[in-house]
């Protein structure tokens, strides 16, 4: 099967998804062709192919594109609404957060809002302080809302299928460096359940739970590792809320050790709840405490040593989980 | 005012009905906290009757509404029924909501109340996304934004009529300007001398209105309407008004002219119109008391029927969260 | 020393803030007395002592408000900007984390932003899914911003005239149900540090840690365990972000049992870092997995017996308790 | 133009010098980046040089700046050291914020430069607060928010406008309207016909002007300036000019007419307003090619000290985050 880049992995679901079904709509800055499908020509093609009323070029608005999207949902559509970078939803917070999520509860189940955010982030392109950040753990902290975050082609195909397929908000999380990392072409129709993870290697002695950018720092960690005879297991969570507990505590309860390993900052991030829910249920199974790796606390720096050191690589996997064997 | 926007007799006869069963369930509603049988946040529209009174009777039963924390008028105008009203303000689960919602949240989607919200500003930017499906289903359907004066100071409104008036969406932009946010005064927090004077911003038709005159807002909410409905765009409209009580039940108004109220309260809308309907033929003085009677009675009703009604059970906190309830 | 509420305590940390620094400025909405010094009085008194220059009512505009604090920060003054309510942070969710926690860093420390952001929150008063949320995980997860939420008037006295004093953005969490709950009157000047705890009782057999209105639910829990038998410590956490990791790893180290307990909802809340970092550091010394008690995973509903039902009470507590020690 | 507002000599020749230094700091960013000396997101002000090099002529040194990613003619009009800000577009340890901050965060009090963001509309708040400051202690400074067209249309514009007048901030909004943000055109994206226009939304004087005009700017940023100084509150400039450049260098423009470009570039400011110089007799030729060159010089030697500082030692991760360093 031949290799698609992440970025096209995308724009297939999304014309996939048009295709099969009229009611599905984008909103965003730029997303329409005229506009160049995008500053990275995420949405390219999509507005000459179905034209510009389901695929819309909005204001620099980010209110009133999420607004959009939720009034448009309530009205029958799907609408799938780009924030271009993760922290532009901090001026979108009162409509994914007080009305997206909340709307079918507050409601009593009359109406809901089956709309996706897509938005994208991720450090390492020298983009500083306000460009950069994983903020999943806000979303995930928020009941009514489904986040996910694919690392390969497929992935990101088949979760955006059934994003756009979820009758409830979905975050999709996109990452800049590896938009153009290549894989397996997903077949058209694909989908990938949301709240079911992947187990990308098998192994005995722990277990290493990642997704985004970090899996392929994680992959690389995992062959590392093996080449000192150690076996790893690396789960590629995929979706963050829900998370696949299931996978990972049978994981757990195999390894007796976990590392869970994202790029926000460690403090209050997902890697606690994971780490706290493993101890919650594997109290006795454990050999070790789980270990938490994530970015430095504090802002995305900008320069390149600084930026290099701020998430977690490769080594720093590596090194964690030779501790918890020591 | 045409002839094309002067009401003929039923419908202004509706729209007295609709103010008068605002005014009365007003009235209800605050003796109901007073003494107790129910607790809730409670914010009057005592004295905005006319605005969604006169706007509803352009609207029909598929037309949207967006509404704010004060909105019970615009729901009850908008055609809320009032036994499930009443069973949403008691928490029950015979509520619009079965209870879940409260009185900041309703939401009724077979009249059209789709988003109640208790966030200043935001019925704007989820009213575009309505008013974009109807231009997308052709249905032509026409979709109200109502909010507060204060709200027009907040980056929502501003977000929201830039866009609608770009995509020249079926959307009205309604500002019950009641000339408070809370405690603060209109001159205190805007800069506009007039609201309606803000659409030049959005190159949108902007208009202010004496919003307790039936005729007028009537004619207004006409024009606006349809324009939407024709595919011409989005309208805002200034609707001057009072608000006579506290922002909230309870709030003692110390930073209100008592004058002012006074003088606000004694030109009530309701009677006023009522005597102009009387003394212009459209409707005899016993046919109005027994239609205020009826009214009465049919709020009886409601409170009976609501208090009667069950609690919603616990289980209930984890339904409604997602589609599929999770395990 | 007589009795006074969390109302007044903060009422009276503004004055003497005010009194002692010119540069306290206070803005928001409705603050000033014109407009009855906010709609429950919290600021009652203080523009006409101070002046309507210095103690400002805004318009509905919480971007402007955050925004105008920042900057007047960075011109010499310490402001205490209200946002009326915790879920109106929402839309200033910009302000806060892209500029008010990070400017200090993006500028290599040359500007700082010596703020703070007075908020309410909490269930219980019907306000429904809008109004009662509690957000502290948020900011907790954000590098940059320190975070408090004070359970009695001497700490809401005096963690706010720490949250002045200190150089860098707080946000000083209020509880609405609770701010008539009376308390001992702190001297005035008295300061609580941030990131110290409370010792509220000491205990043998269980620590219990909580913050805000949780604290009085613990207490009643606490009350009932002593009348089975069973000793429980009680922490005051006090400060969300930085945590009295010391405080809490000492006590958990004596008791060998931990419950957190919070009003915000379970996942991904303040309780799985607290969860997280004590299985980390007392892996043998524990004697039971950390139990987190949230509220129900679901926007915060109106009906009162469901409302009644959201947050954890002192009977659950107990339970949590019992159920560990069983 | 009043007497008032028209500059002298000394002054025509500074606001030269200061777009000759932009124009010439962009075309070595450029090289610089497209020869791989540097990695970073660079936002080519090129095009746009007249404006803030006008307004800067009518402030101080202790006057702030407010600023965006866009905005190194900002900064370097208002007096940001060459080397200081190489070294932290370098991402060195002697840049203005130790190469934490970058390109998008360049931060310079000393210059005025207080704050600059990579959100869009997001300058316009924050310069709200530094103004109050400036009104609270009667110390006469003026604050400029620097922003684009597109941000016209965020609610943090609205919000701050509206603020700002209530407020009667000494506060100067400056909106470079260069017709495109990012790839999206002005008419598609903004409602009104003149961004100048939102001003009355606001009861503040707005004015549109050409932003390539030296003379029309200065007078108009004289003007607003000396309102705001005068305790007269704010102003709306919008600055009509365009962007030479795709968005973000790497951008190919696809998006743009290229008659409408090329147009554009034929009527480039700074030879337009340099040939003005001369013609009117305030610089002869050798005088300003001397001045190019010594500027020139300068960069050589700002990006030399850049490229030949230390990077930031990894512990600045923990610092600056507070006050006192978490252990
Ligand atoms: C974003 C936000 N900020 C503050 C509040 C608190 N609040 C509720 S109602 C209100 C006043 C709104 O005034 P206006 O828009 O004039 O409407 P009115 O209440 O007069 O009908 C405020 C400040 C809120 N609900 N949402
Ligand atoms: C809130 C927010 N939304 C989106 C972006 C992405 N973005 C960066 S620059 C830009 C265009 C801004 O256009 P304009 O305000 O006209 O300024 P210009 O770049 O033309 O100088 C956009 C959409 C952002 N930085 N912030
Ligand atoms: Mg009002
Ligand atoms: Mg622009």
């Amino acid at each position: 099967m031949r290799n698609i880049s992440i970025l096209e992995g995308i724009n297939r679901a999304l014309v996939d998804a048009m295709e099969a079904d009229e009611s599905v709509l984008i909103l965003g800055e730029d997303v329409a062709d005229p506009e160049d499908g995008g500053v990275l020509g995420v949405t390219k093609g999509l507005s000459t192919r179905f034209g510009e009323h389901r695929v819309r070029s909005t204001p620099i608005a980010e209110q009133a594109i999420v607004g959009a999207a939720i009034g448009v949902s309530l009205g029958g559509y799907k609408p799938v609404a780009e924030i271009m970078l993760m922290n532009f939803t901090t001026v979108a917070m009162d409509m994914i957060v007080n009305h997206a999520a909340k709307l079918r509860f507050m409601s009593g189940g009359q109406t809901n809002v089956p709309i996706v955010i897509r938005t994208m982030t991720g450090s390492g392109f020298a983009n500083g302080g306000q460009h950069s950040d994983y903020l999943e753990a806000w979303f995930a902290h928020t009941a009514g809302i489904k986040v996910v975050a694919p690392s390969n082609p497929s992935d990101a195909y088949g979760l955006l299928r059934s994003a756009i397929d979820d009758p409830d908000p979905v975050i999709f999380i996109e990452n800049l460096p590896t938009y153009f990392a290549k894989g397996e072409a997903p077949e058209s129709g694909h989908r990938v359940p949301i709240g079911k993870a992947n187990i990308v290697r098998e192994g005995n002695d722990v277990t290493i739970v990642a997704y985004a950018r970090m899996v392929q720092e994680a992959t690389a960690a995992v062959e590392a590792l093996a080449a000192r005879g150690v076996s790893a297991e690396l789960i590629d969570l995929r979706s963050i809320a829900p998370w696949d507990r299931e996978a990972v505590l049978a994981s757990v309860q195999k390894t007796g050790r976990a590392i869970v390993v994202h790029e926000a900052v460690t403090p209050f991030g997902t890697g606690s709840e994971i780490s706290a829910v493993i101890h919650e249920n594997l109290f006795h199974a454990l050999k070790a405490p789980v270990q938490r790796l994530g970015a430095a606390f504090c802002p995305v720096p900008f320069s390149r040593p600084l930026e290099a050191a701020f998430a977690p690589d490769a080594a720093a996997i590596e090194a964690a989980a030779a501790s918890l064997l020591a | 005012m045409t002839n094309r926007t002067k009401p003929g007799t039923t419908t202004l006869v509706g729209i007295y009905r609709r103010m008068a069963l605002i005014k009365a369930n007003d009235e209800r509603s605050r003796k109901v906290i007073m003494t107790g049988r129910l607790v809730m946040p409670y914010y009057s529209p005592r004295g905005q009757e006319v605005i969604p009174s006169a706007i509803s009777a352009n609207l029909n039963d598929s037309d949207y509404i967006c509404t704010i924390y004060r909105g019970t008028h615009d729901m009850l105008a908008k055609g809320v029924p009032l036994k499930d009203l009443w069973a949403e303000l008691a928490g029950r689960v015979t509520g619009t909501c079965k209870g879940k919602g409260g009185p900041m949240h309703i939401t009724h989607p077979k009249s059209g109340v789709m988003v109640t919200t208790g966030i200043v500003g935001s019925s704007m930017p989820i009213a575009n996304g309505l008013a974009w499906s109807s231009q997308l289903k052709g249905d032509g359907r026409v979709t109200i934004a109502y909010f507060g004066d204060g709200a027009s100071n907040i980056g929502a409104f501003h977000e929201a009529l830039n866009l609608a008036s770009v995509w020249k969406l079926p959307v009205v932009f309604v500002c019950q300007n009641n000339e408070w946010g809370e405690h603060t005064a209109y001159e205190k927090a805007t800069s506009a001398a007039r609201i309606a004077d803000r659409a030049a911003s959005y190159s949108m038709p902007g208009i202010r209105i004496d919003g307790n005159d039936v005729l007028e807002t009537y004619a207004a909410a006409h024009d606006a309407i349809g324009r939407a409905r024709a595919g011409d765009g989005p309208t805002l409209i200034e609707a001057m008004t009072f608000r006579f009580h506290g922002h909230i039940f309870g709030d003692a108004d110390a930073y209100m002219s008592p004058e002012r109220k006074a003088a606000a309260m004694a030109a009530d809308p309701v009677p006023r119109f009522r005597a102009w309907l009387i003394e212009h033929g459209h409707a005899g003085e016993a046919d109005l008391a027994a239609m205020e009677a009826e009214i009465d009675a049919e709020i009886d009703e409601a409170i009976d029927y609501a208090l009667a009604s069950d609690f919603p059970d616990i289980a209930e906190l984890s339904r409604d969260v997602f589609a599929v309830e999770a395990a």
